[in-house]
């Protein structure tokens, strides 16, 4: 096909404020796609800029997509400050590899931030697929939490808060390592800073328990050309070989995601960081 | 392989670098980390070329920096790059790993940058240079000195001066004429690539913007093989003696069929990789094989140019 | 009509040359006979080009002259026409029949002959001239006058000279640069029309052969839409006063806005023919101006460059 | 889809020669195609040149196309001097428009010469669709004639030679003639040579009768854009519009096949001999 350009024009039907940080943005798409969960898309603002955000849900019959947004920087922030119902963004995608899901099986799905973004979307794909869900989600604090209820109605759900307001006081890490001693699950997804990823990788790797991580680095082409989102020292590429990864790479990685995401002169000096 | 005698030479000279075959991944498309180059040369390639290297850091443009049209890609990416100095390290590292050659793409706005540059990236261990004169969307950089026949000659002639190893120079498909490239050779140039993008836009009618933050990028894909093929075809009836890398388009064995036919001892794989991923390299060294032999060639050196003499 | 207000104004004005709509059928594609002109004015196009005329007769190359490769065309029909003293006759008709204006592209080899060819159109009743300095595989004709930019300027001031009718200059995408357009300004050029088609080949490795009898051809079709994009983009903003015509893989009407969105005053419209027959015309401006309602603009002009201000 | 050419690879897998000048070429296709009687193919033979062919014949299972082929020239020349069973030539098409086919209809087909392959093709179409066929061929001499046997399969066949050898002595007129006055068709079909098209078409609209006529122009691009194959005064192209047209065009033509036909300066001053 002969395509103009691959952007589909998408409006804001409904937006929704989960955290003081966080949104969550309706949008209705003029073409129909097909994500899968963990897969994500390029959402292009003319004139601001264009960044990768992960399906946090999709609603085929009304080619509606949910968009989980954190306010960070330049991009994020000027749709937070200037989007409404209405508004106009432009998607590209979906693109990169999901999460795999295995019919029947047992899964711990646990994350934080926006994080939770894409596992929403990937329960409700386990649920069809008769899986039996367990939920961790973590969060600083109190105000931080967010979607809880909609992750009840899938699974049981826990929560942590650094400051204890509600669920556990601590990290996911804490429920985590109660949660993996008392039982066993056949897979373990989840979606995070990657700190908080390598823990979980390091224990989900002492346990024997296959996990998924949903990564991040800066990207730029979202098709695999330009390397920008390469993961060292495997030379994988987070844009198509993921954003989802086999747990295992986070045990060897070598540039981290806190190195890679400053757009400053650092980001194109990785090479550099990683020689040190 | 035991019951089925090779009888193809998949073997290419470009002077005196070797290559196992003749895919080239061209510059700018994965070549930034020894990790990647690392996949490319585990991937099947011939040899890599790096993402073209400036002197200081560039951040290059911002996001869209890529468009996806199905016939073809605009880019603007604008020679994101480390600088040579870190750069030079990758190099270290990917010399270390890889055996395949590793052709050091070099940037410059002026003589004295594209020197330092190719002295840095000689001296970290690249098997031969590749001077971007082409690239058609950073101003100063790229096409705005390959429109300079006279400052290019003399880049030409420096780099070469201090440069053991093949020099190519890599051009654009408006500066491939015969009066800049016999300068070239009097330079002393000793390989040849072309083309690089061609200087685009991408519009949206929606939004009433241009697609790429930097407004115009350069043009690449299978959609620009038929002018990359006539570039190739002209430099080869002119100039048969200079080896060629066939670049533009190529996105399976056919099209770098098409570019050995018409004189390209190697061919350049770039964007194609965003449709196809790294398998292209395998796929296109098999069935080239299997071209030549039904064929009756013996070896890609009688396939170059072969449409010339047919 | 009546109970629908016309908001829309689709007329332009290239300097003197008024068009009752932007679309113009641009030179080589059916503009040989009075009959196909009729038909085309019939089929909406706001003025037609008629095919390059040169002095003495020239019968084109031999087929295969047109490739069809799905995201684009090659084509190296070679200046086909009778000549300029038959193709008098053909426009003599043609004006007797026709309203929308008739701009006459003429050919060359050197002064003589645009000024020879230039004077025969003006007096058979051309509306316009405009002067092929782009056809790309013609040897001694159109690109290769283009590349000279001093023959070029003394060309236009000749022609401009015997020329009370606006004389236009149709530019390849390699010479549309600031500095050849300054001189044509300078010269005294009322309107550039640009891309022409870029030089391009076709392989067939079944045949092991080029699939053009002439070997190389031009490149048209949407694959080119880019990089004409980009050239209007260009010289718009550098000469925002000069009226242009966007030619180049212009195919239905949201391309013709990407046209004028750049800077286009008019479009040209010319291998899409091949697929969508002469209905494209039609759409086009029916398209246009759907679209210039829905985003709320009077006039084609208000169009035209609004993305250099939007 | 984007195509690497248009030129579809064909094997030659049989040739018969029908007269002293014209063979018959069955030629096996890489690749299926769907061609309707009257429509044409453009043949390219690498390094000779490349010829507008009508379809004779199309066995569909078998991706076989029948064509016929006069020796005139050039390119028809070099074939019938150098292609054996298993040449190759590639062909792009099917192009143009086909004839029309009314279900039932009685029809009346009339040619000579090569004009016999798309009415053989015609013919075949026409019975599947329960039309009943009266065909008329004429013929140079009796050593011209051809494929006749084939037409007397499919409907009732009269034959004219000049010389008298075999059927009518005469042109296929003198049957026309007699055939129209003691019947009428619903549908006539004509193909050959044009100065006996224009016949036809008077004597079709003296009788009212509705007539398709297969016409030839020199054909360069064969796809709409070069205006080589146009027909005056209407701006007809063959290529496009045709190869097959209403007869009535033929009572207006300004510009014959006979002028267009020679491959000499003369086809471009084509302008020039008209407004004479
Ligand atoms: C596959 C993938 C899926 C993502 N899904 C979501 C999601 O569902 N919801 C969501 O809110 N965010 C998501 N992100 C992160 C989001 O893309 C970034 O927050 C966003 O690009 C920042 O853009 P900005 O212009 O607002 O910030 P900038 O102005 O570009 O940067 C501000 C700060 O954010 C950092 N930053 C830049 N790029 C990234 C990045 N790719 N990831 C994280 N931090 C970055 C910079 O280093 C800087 O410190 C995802 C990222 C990836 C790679
Ligand atoms: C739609 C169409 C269908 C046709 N179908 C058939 C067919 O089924 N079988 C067949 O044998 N021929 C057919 N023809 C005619 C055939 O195309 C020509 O005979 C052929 O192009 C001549 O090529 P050449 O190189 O051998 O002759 P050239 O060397 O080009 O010319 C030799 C002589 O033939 C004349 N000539 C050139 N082009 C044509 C032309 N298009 N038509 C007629 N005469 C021409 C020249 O004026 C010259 O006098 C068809 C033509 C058209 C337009
Ligand atoms: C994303 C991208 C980045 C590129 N960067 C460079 C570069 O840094 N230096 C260079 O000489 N060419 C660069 N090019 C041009 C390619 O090397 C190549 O000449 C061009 O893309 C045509 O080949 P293709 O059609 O196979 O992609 C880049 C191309 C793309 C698509
Ligand atoms: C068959 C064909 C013939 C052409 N002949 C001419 C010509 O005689 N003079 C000219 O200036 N341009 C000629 N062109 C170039 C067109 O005018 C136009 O610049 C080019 O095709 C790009 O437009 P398009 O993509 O709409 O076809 C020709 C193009 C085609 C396809
Ligand atoms: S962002 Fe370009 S390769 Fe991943
Ligand atoms: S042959 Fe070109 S228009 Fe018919």
């Amino acid at each position: 096909m002969v395509l103009r350009d691959p952007y589909i024009p998408a409006t804001i039907i409904e937006i929704n404020q989960l955290t003081e940080n966080i949104r969550e943005y309706c949008v209705k798409l003029d073409k129909s796609i097909d994500p899968e969960p963990g897969q994500f898309a390029m959402i292009w603002i003319p004139k601001v800029g264009e960044i990768p955000i992960s399906f946090a849900d999709w609603i085929c019959e009304e080619k509606i997509a949910v968009f989980v947004i954190a306010r960070v920087g330049k991009v994020t922030g000027y749709i937070q400050e200037n989007f409404k119902t209405g508004s106009k963004m432009y998607v590209r995608g979906p693109l990169g590899r999901s999460f795999t899901i295995r019919e029947g099986a047992k899964c711990l799905l646990m994350g934080g931030g926006y994080g939770l973004a894409p596992l929403y979307y990937l329960a409700k794909k386990l649920l069809e697929k008769k899986c039996r869900l367990k939920i961790i989600l973590g969060f600083k604090n109190g105000s931080d939490v967010f979607y809880v209820n909609k992750f009840r109605v899938l699974g049981d759900t826990e929560i942590s808060t650094e400051d204890g307001k509600i669920g556990v006081r601590g990290t996911l890490i804490d429920v985590l390592e109660k949660v993996m001693n008392s039982e066993r699950y056949d897979m373990v997804y989840a979606c995070g800073r990657e700190e908080l990823l390598i823990k979980i990788a390091l224990i989900c790797n002492a346990k024997n328990t296959p996990l998924e991580v949903s990564m991040e680095r800066l990207i730029k082409c979202g098709q695999g050309v330009c390397g920008t989102c390469v993961i060292e020292p495997s030379g994988l590429l987070v844009c198509r070989d993921g954003p989802v990864f086999d747990g295992k790479i986070l045990l060897e990685i070598k540039n981290h995601s806190s190195e890679n995401f400053t757009r400053s002169i650092k980001i194109v000096c990785r090479g550099a960081s990683d020689a040190k | 392989m035991l019951n089925k005698p090779c009888t193809v030479d998949m073997k290419v000279c470009l002077k005196s670098l070797h290559l196992i075959n003749p895919t080239v991944l061209t510059s700018g498309v994965l070549g930034v980390s020894y990790s990647l180059m690392k996949r490319v040369e585990e991937a099947g390639a011939g040899a890599i070329t790096t993402k073209t290297i400036t002197k200081e850091p560039r951040e290059g443009y911002w996001n869209p920096v890529f468009v996806d049209l199905g016939y073809g890609y605009v880019n603007a990416i604008g020679l994101r790059n480390p600088g040579v100095d870190v750069f030079r390290e990758e190099i270290r590292r990917a010399k270390k790993i890889i055996r395949i050659p590793i052709i050091g793409s070099v940037g410059g706005r002026d003589l004295d940058e594209f020197v330092y540059v190719a002295e840095e990236m000689l001296e970290a261990g690249c098997d031969s240079l590749e001077l971007n004169l082409s690239c058609p969307h950073v101003s100063g950089y790229g096409g705005d000195i390959g429109s300079d026949v006279e400052l290019t000659s003399k880049i030409i002639k420096e780099v070469k001066s201090i440069s053991e190893k093949p020099v190519s120079a890599k051009l654009s498909a408006s500066h491939a004429k015969k009066n800049f490239i016999e300068k070239y050779i009097d330079a002393g140039i000793d390989i040849i690539a072309a083309i690089n993008t061609l200087r685009a836009m991408v519009v949206n009618i929606d939004s009433m913007t241009p697609v790429l933050s930097n407004i115009v990028g350069g043009l690449s894909g299978p959609c620009i093989r038929p002018i990359a093929l006539a570039v190739i075809y002209d430099i080869h009836r002119e100039f048969p003696d200079i080896p060629l890398i066939g670049v533009g388009g190529v996105e399976d064995w056919m099209s770098a069929v098409e570019m050995i036919l018409v004189g390209a001892s190697a061919v350049g794989i770039g964007s194609a990789i965003a449709k196809k991923g790294l398998s292209i390299f395998k796929e296109i060294v098999k069935g080239l094989e299997k071209y030549m032999e039904e064929k009756g060639f013996r070896s890609v050196k009688d396939l170059t140019g072969y449409i010339h003499r047919n």
